[in-house]
């Protein structure tokens, strides 16, 4: 959550966060389905922070040459190690096979994609009227887009909007299912 | 008198001006799940002071040793993560042996205490203070997050009396909840880094 | 014949959610016609523009929650009255709508719409404008300077007397002007003696309690007091600190802000004192020159805390009253056949 | 003088025309007179308590404050030996002045039935307690009635429950104004209580007014009697804070406790006004509850706080909805609240 609020200011930052989120949460979920029940709890959590740390600074080695980019997402990168996902997989409830790990951190990671592309687009666009790196001519600068509260309350409308979405489909769904189940019944 | 207010200055900045949760909503989705009463915020502050403040000591020397080479950049995190888990392993055992432990902690909670105390050890050594002021910053960090957890805890309990509407209901009412209430902080400060 | 049956008591008050905002616009309409007097029309093109957009915005939040908007419902037109008060009558329109926008849908719709906002809309949307546009937010005009419709480069701007209070210079204007509103300010905050009178009339209809603005300008001069910022004799500073700046504006209109203050006497003291003492107090850190919107955003927050203390109290003291504690006597059942007759 | 409630409401006591008009028994619905058996005792002042008692138990005589035979008042104050009685005169809800008219007209009759009461129950002390904030009167209520010292309780609205609690705690009998009537007439004139005083009133009321009224007419009969404006649109039974309205005013029929009858002509349109929180309610509750705090909380799912807001202490006077300008029904949510917390209370924690 706070790598999606406060750091998403500009496309590329959002893309590189959600790079270093996958590094921290792919190999730990994996890992986690393969030995978790090995480890006790009480290391655990040391362990996978060692494992995820380890593959978001060999990801941070890889891409040191974007040193502005690094700057801007600053104590962020070592925090990746630490996201929600990564807990969640690993620690909450781990899957029993590794292909089910990885397919849930892929799903994931590429959903978090997804939010911090759009949230560090419209940030960067509206915000300093730019698009990776391009200036372009906003139709309005709202400058207070750049700050964390906004990154915030964007959060808070983007989810209440999926979840408006949802609804709207689960209702159709259900009311799918009823049609199919009275027509059942008039078959029978 | 001077230093004292110093020190001040600082734990003031590093738990108001610098909000872990307002300016840089670390804490912020474990907020959602764990906070289900004053008391666990208040254990949740203390550990991750303890945590941080005693980790930030080595950590602070080892910089100040290390602190040119370029490989340091990459080692710090990981030495303040394994150092993390040492304290809190031995905290936990300490406070076994002190008998004070009811209940185990949630793993989730313990990786809530984790990435809270490493933000903090991360950014009182990225601020590149002398020793004490390293030292307080994790104190008054952590005290910090725990008021503004008691704060949003205050906001969750209030929005249960309010006829919600539908799709607004738990996560997206909290965050903009936080979110207004970062505006008025920052606006209220002034200057605040998002990073 | 037939009649509906309907819950005690059998007559009610004449006061009305109605005429409560209808107190709230009548006390507006001074400070419009102040701000007429000394800008031009454009004041009264920026409240109608506030209005109708706030208005329209709260309306289809509703519609979009699957409520019915209520026409009687006067708070959005309210809130809409406000944000151009507070922000200088060169506000931009675009900066109104914005504003307008936040305090309806981000600040006011999502938590339940009326009657439940945590944070006040006026204020939230204010604070909203001032954070994103801090220059044309804090550059005001000079009175009777007639402003066109349509604001562009030509017109001059200068700054407040809070500016340079923040500073830390005292301004050159003497204390009567202040009073009169006849210095550069917020649209509707500068003129100090018709916010008085208005903060009168909404006492006087009981729309609004004595306590929270006591409290609140009790609270900012006592700060004001203790920590002067200027080099003057004690009262005056404490009198530029008072009439600088939004506290007066808000002690009427937004501290007393129903919805979102305490319900208790002593919480609603509380309340006041510390939300002026903190918008005095972070005058000296905040960037901003304006600091009173701020701190009425955090101390909204703290409202629920205090209303459970305030609960906590009064419960403490029914348990120590003997004259509460006894319940109204019970009928025995041996009685209830008199009474039958009437069931 | 005493003042209470501290808190509560003042409200404008819409008493005239009702109370100066002199008390009328309508020819449409006349009273017939039921003789006791045996003769009428020439000389009451000499009856021995158990006979006044006795007296009363034949004649039927309820107490029209709280519905319960004035015999078993009289013997259990006899028993528990009370030290004065306090007449309950003060008609403190607006349009009911069926206690206050019969004791400003027939004061030697109450004075007769006080004396046989205090006799009755072996006291000595007696007051007549009136409400003080009576704006709109076109009488004035004397300081003393025939040598009984008129108590004025100052204060505003449900100061009638407080007055009757705060006797009650220290060891008075309050005995309605009507029954001390009645009681007088038994003995005197060996009559039965076969009539009760009712104020019919309201703006539909052809011409309003203090009525006995035979006991067991229907209201809708009483309505007729007395003469309709309009047809009403809400026909209260009771006081106009705490009355109850009839669906069906033919069905329902006076007892001794039914104090007032009031027709309006309007009724309440539901404005779909939304709680703004103003805290009036606070302000107005006698009991020093919070409405406000109490309907929030019972709004929510899981009610917490609930045992924090003392909602069983609700005495029910309905002053939060009165001045609620969101016109809510606070009185109903006060209630249901104070259910959920006797039943909280009951079941240990888990309604």
């Amino acid at each position: 959550m706070p790598f999606v609020i406060v750091p998403t200011l500009s496309l590329r930052a959002g893309l590189l966060m959600s790079a270093f989120l996958a590094a921290a949460t792919i190999p730990s979920a994996v890992l986690a389905s393969l030995v978790g029940r090995k480890i006790p709890p009480l290391f655990s959590l040391p362990f996978y922070g060692a494992v995820s740390t380890g593959c978001v600074l060999l990801l941070r080695l890889c891409v040191s040459g974007q040193a502005l980019l690094l700057e801007d997402l600053g104590v962020y990168v070592p925090l990746a190690a630490f996201n929600g996902m990564m807990l969640e997989l690993a620690l909450v409830h781990p899957r029993r096979r590794a292909s089910d790990a990885l397919h849930d951190a892929v799903m994931m990671c590429f959903g978090f994609l997804l939010v911090a592309a759009f949230l560090s687009a419209l940030r960067e666009f509206l915000g300093s009227g730019s698009l990776w790196g391009v200036p372009l001519t906003a139709p309005i600068r709202i400058r207070g887009l750049v700050l964390p509260f906004s990154g915030f309350i964007l959060i808070g409308f983007l989810s209440a909007l999926f979840r408006r979405v949802d609804s709207i489909i689960i209702g159709r769904m259900l009311r799918a299912s009823r049609r199919t189940a009275k027509q059942g019944g008039d078959a029978v | 008198m001077n230093l004292i207010v110093s020190m001040l200055a600082v734990l003031v900045s590093s738990a108001v001006i610098e909000n872990l949760l307002f300016a840089r909503a670390i804490g912020a989705d474990h907020i959602l799940r764990q906070t289900r009463s004053y008391r666990f915020i208040i254990e949740f502050g203390l550990g991750a002071a303890v945590i941080s403040g005693v980790t930030v000591m080595p950590l602070w020397w080892l910089s100040q040793t290390f602190g040119r080479e370029s490989w340091w950049n990459y080692a710090r995190s990981m030495a303040a993560v394994l150092l993390i888990a040492v304290v809190s392993l031995l905290l936990t055992i300490a406070m076994a042996a002190a008998g004070r432990i009811q209940r185990p902690m949630r793993l989730v909670d313990q990786g809530a205490v984790y990435s809270a105390s490493l933000a903090i050890v991360l950014l009182s050594l990225t601020a590149k203070m002398a020793f004490l002021p390293s030292v307080l910053y994790c104190f008054g960090a952590s005290a910090g997050l725990a008021a503004a957890m008691i704060l949003v805890h205050a906001g969750r309990e209030r929005l249960e009396l309010c006829v919600l509407p539908r799709s607004f209901e738990g996560l997206p009412i909290t965050m903009i909840y936080i979110g207004i209430l970062s505006l008025a902080i920052y606006g209220l400060i002034g200057h605040q880094l998002p990073t | 014949m037939k009649l509906r049956t309907q819950n005690p008591p059998h007559i009610r008050s004449r006061e009305s959610n109605l005429t409560m905002m209808t107190d709230i616009v009548i006390a507006t309409l001074p400070l419009y016609a102040m701000a007429v007097y000394y800008y031009g029309t454009r004041a009264l093109l920026l409240g109608g523009f506030g209005v109708i957009v706030s208005s329209l915005a709260d309306g289809a939040c509703q519609l979009l929650a699957g409520k019915i908007p209520n026409i009687r419902d006067l708070s959005g037109a309210v809130t809409g009255l406000l944000i151009p008060l507070l922000l200088p009558a060169s506000a931009g329109y675009s900066m109104i709508l914005l504003a307008a926008l936040f305090g309806i849908a981000v600040a006011k719709q999502p938590f339940g719409g009326m009657g439940q906002n945590i944070f006040n809309p006026a204020a939230a949307g204010t604070a909203f404008a001032m954070i994103c546009w801090p220059k044309s937010a804090f550059a005001y005009p000079i009175p009777f300077e007639r402003l066109p419709a349509m604001v562009d480069d030509t017109v001059r701007l200068v700054s407040s007397p809070a500016y340079s209070l923040s500073l830390g210079g005292t301004p050159n204007i003497d204390l009567l002007d202040m009073l009169l509103g006849n210095v550069p300010g917020p649209m509707g905050g500068t003129n100090i003696l018709v916010l008085l009178t208005c903060l009168i009339f909404l006492i006087v209809r009981k729309t609004v309690g004595l306590a929270m603005p006591a409290a609140f300008l009790g609270g900012a001069s006592l700060v004001a007091l203790l920590t002067p910022r200027v080099d003057a004799p004690a009262l005056t500073a404490v009198a530029y600190e008072l009439m600088s700046g939004l506290l007066v504006i808000g002690a009427v209109f937004l501290i007393n802000d129903p919805v979102t203050s305490p319900k208790r006497t002593l919480p609603k003291i509380f309340y006041g004192f510390g939300t002026g003492a903190l918008s005095v107090a972070f005058r000296h850190i905040g960037r901003y020159e304006e600091s009173f919107l701020f701190a009425l955003l955090v101390m909204n927050a703290t409202v629920w805390i205090i209303d459970v203390w305030g609960e906590h109290l009064a419960h403490a003291m029914r348990r120590k009253n003997r004259e509460f504690k006894t319940n109204p006597p019970v009928s025995e059942p041996a009685e209830q056949d008199v009474g039958a007759a009437q069931k | 003088m005493r003042s209470y409630p501290r808190k509560g409401i003042l409200l404008e006591q819409n008493k005239e025309p009702g109370l100066s008009k002199e008390i009328r028994i309508l020819p449409a619905l006349p009273v017939e007179r039921s003789e006791l058996p045996g003769p009428v005792s020439s000389t009451p002042d000499l009856l021995a308590p158990y006979e006044i008692v006795s007296i009363a138990k034949e004649a039927n005589i309820v107490d029209e404050i709280d519905g319960r035979r004035l015999w078993k008042k009289l013997a259990q104050a006899a028993r528990e030996s009370v030290s004065g009685i306090v007449v309950d005169a003060l008609d403190d809800e607006p349009y009911i002045s069926s206690q206050l008219a019969p004791t400003l007209q027939f004061p030697e009759q109450l004075h007769q039935g006080l004396r046989l009461a205090l006799r009755a129950i072996g006291a000595s002390k007696s007051s007549i307690e009136i409400y003080r904030n009576l704006f709109d009167l076109d009488t004035r209520i004397p300081s003393s009635i025939m040598g009984v010292k008129v108590d004025r309780i100052s204060g505003s609205y449900p100061a009638e429950s407080y007055a009757r609690r705060r006797m009650q705690r220290n060891s008075t009998l309050v005995v309605g104004a009507c029954a001390l009537l009645f009681l007088q007439r038994a003995v005197y004139e060996g009559l039965r209580q076969t009539s009760a005083f009712v104020t019919v009133t309201g703006d539909c009321v052809a011409n309003p007014g203090n009525y006995e009224v035979p006991l067991g007419v229907s209201a809708g009969a009483l309505l007729e009697a007395v003469g309709l404006i309009t047809n009403p649109k809400r026909v209260v039974a009771g006081g106009s804070m705490t009355g109850f309205s009839l669906t069906d005013p033919s069905t329902v029929y006076l007892s001794q406790t039914t104090r007032g009858l009031l027709a309006f002509a309007e009724e309440f349109q539901d404005m779909g006004y939304a709680c703004l929180g103003c805290g009036r309610c606070t302000e107005a509750c006698p009991q020093g509850l919070s409405p406000y705090f109490i309907y929030k909380v019972m709004q929510s799912h899981r009610k917490h706080h609930i045992e924090l807001a003392d909602a069983d202490l609700c005495i029910g006077c309905g002053s939060c909805s009165y001045v609620c300008p969101a016109k809510l029904d606070l009185a109903q949510v006060m209630a249901q609240a104070a259910a959920y917390t006797h039943r909280r209370q009951t079941s240990g924690g888990q309604p």
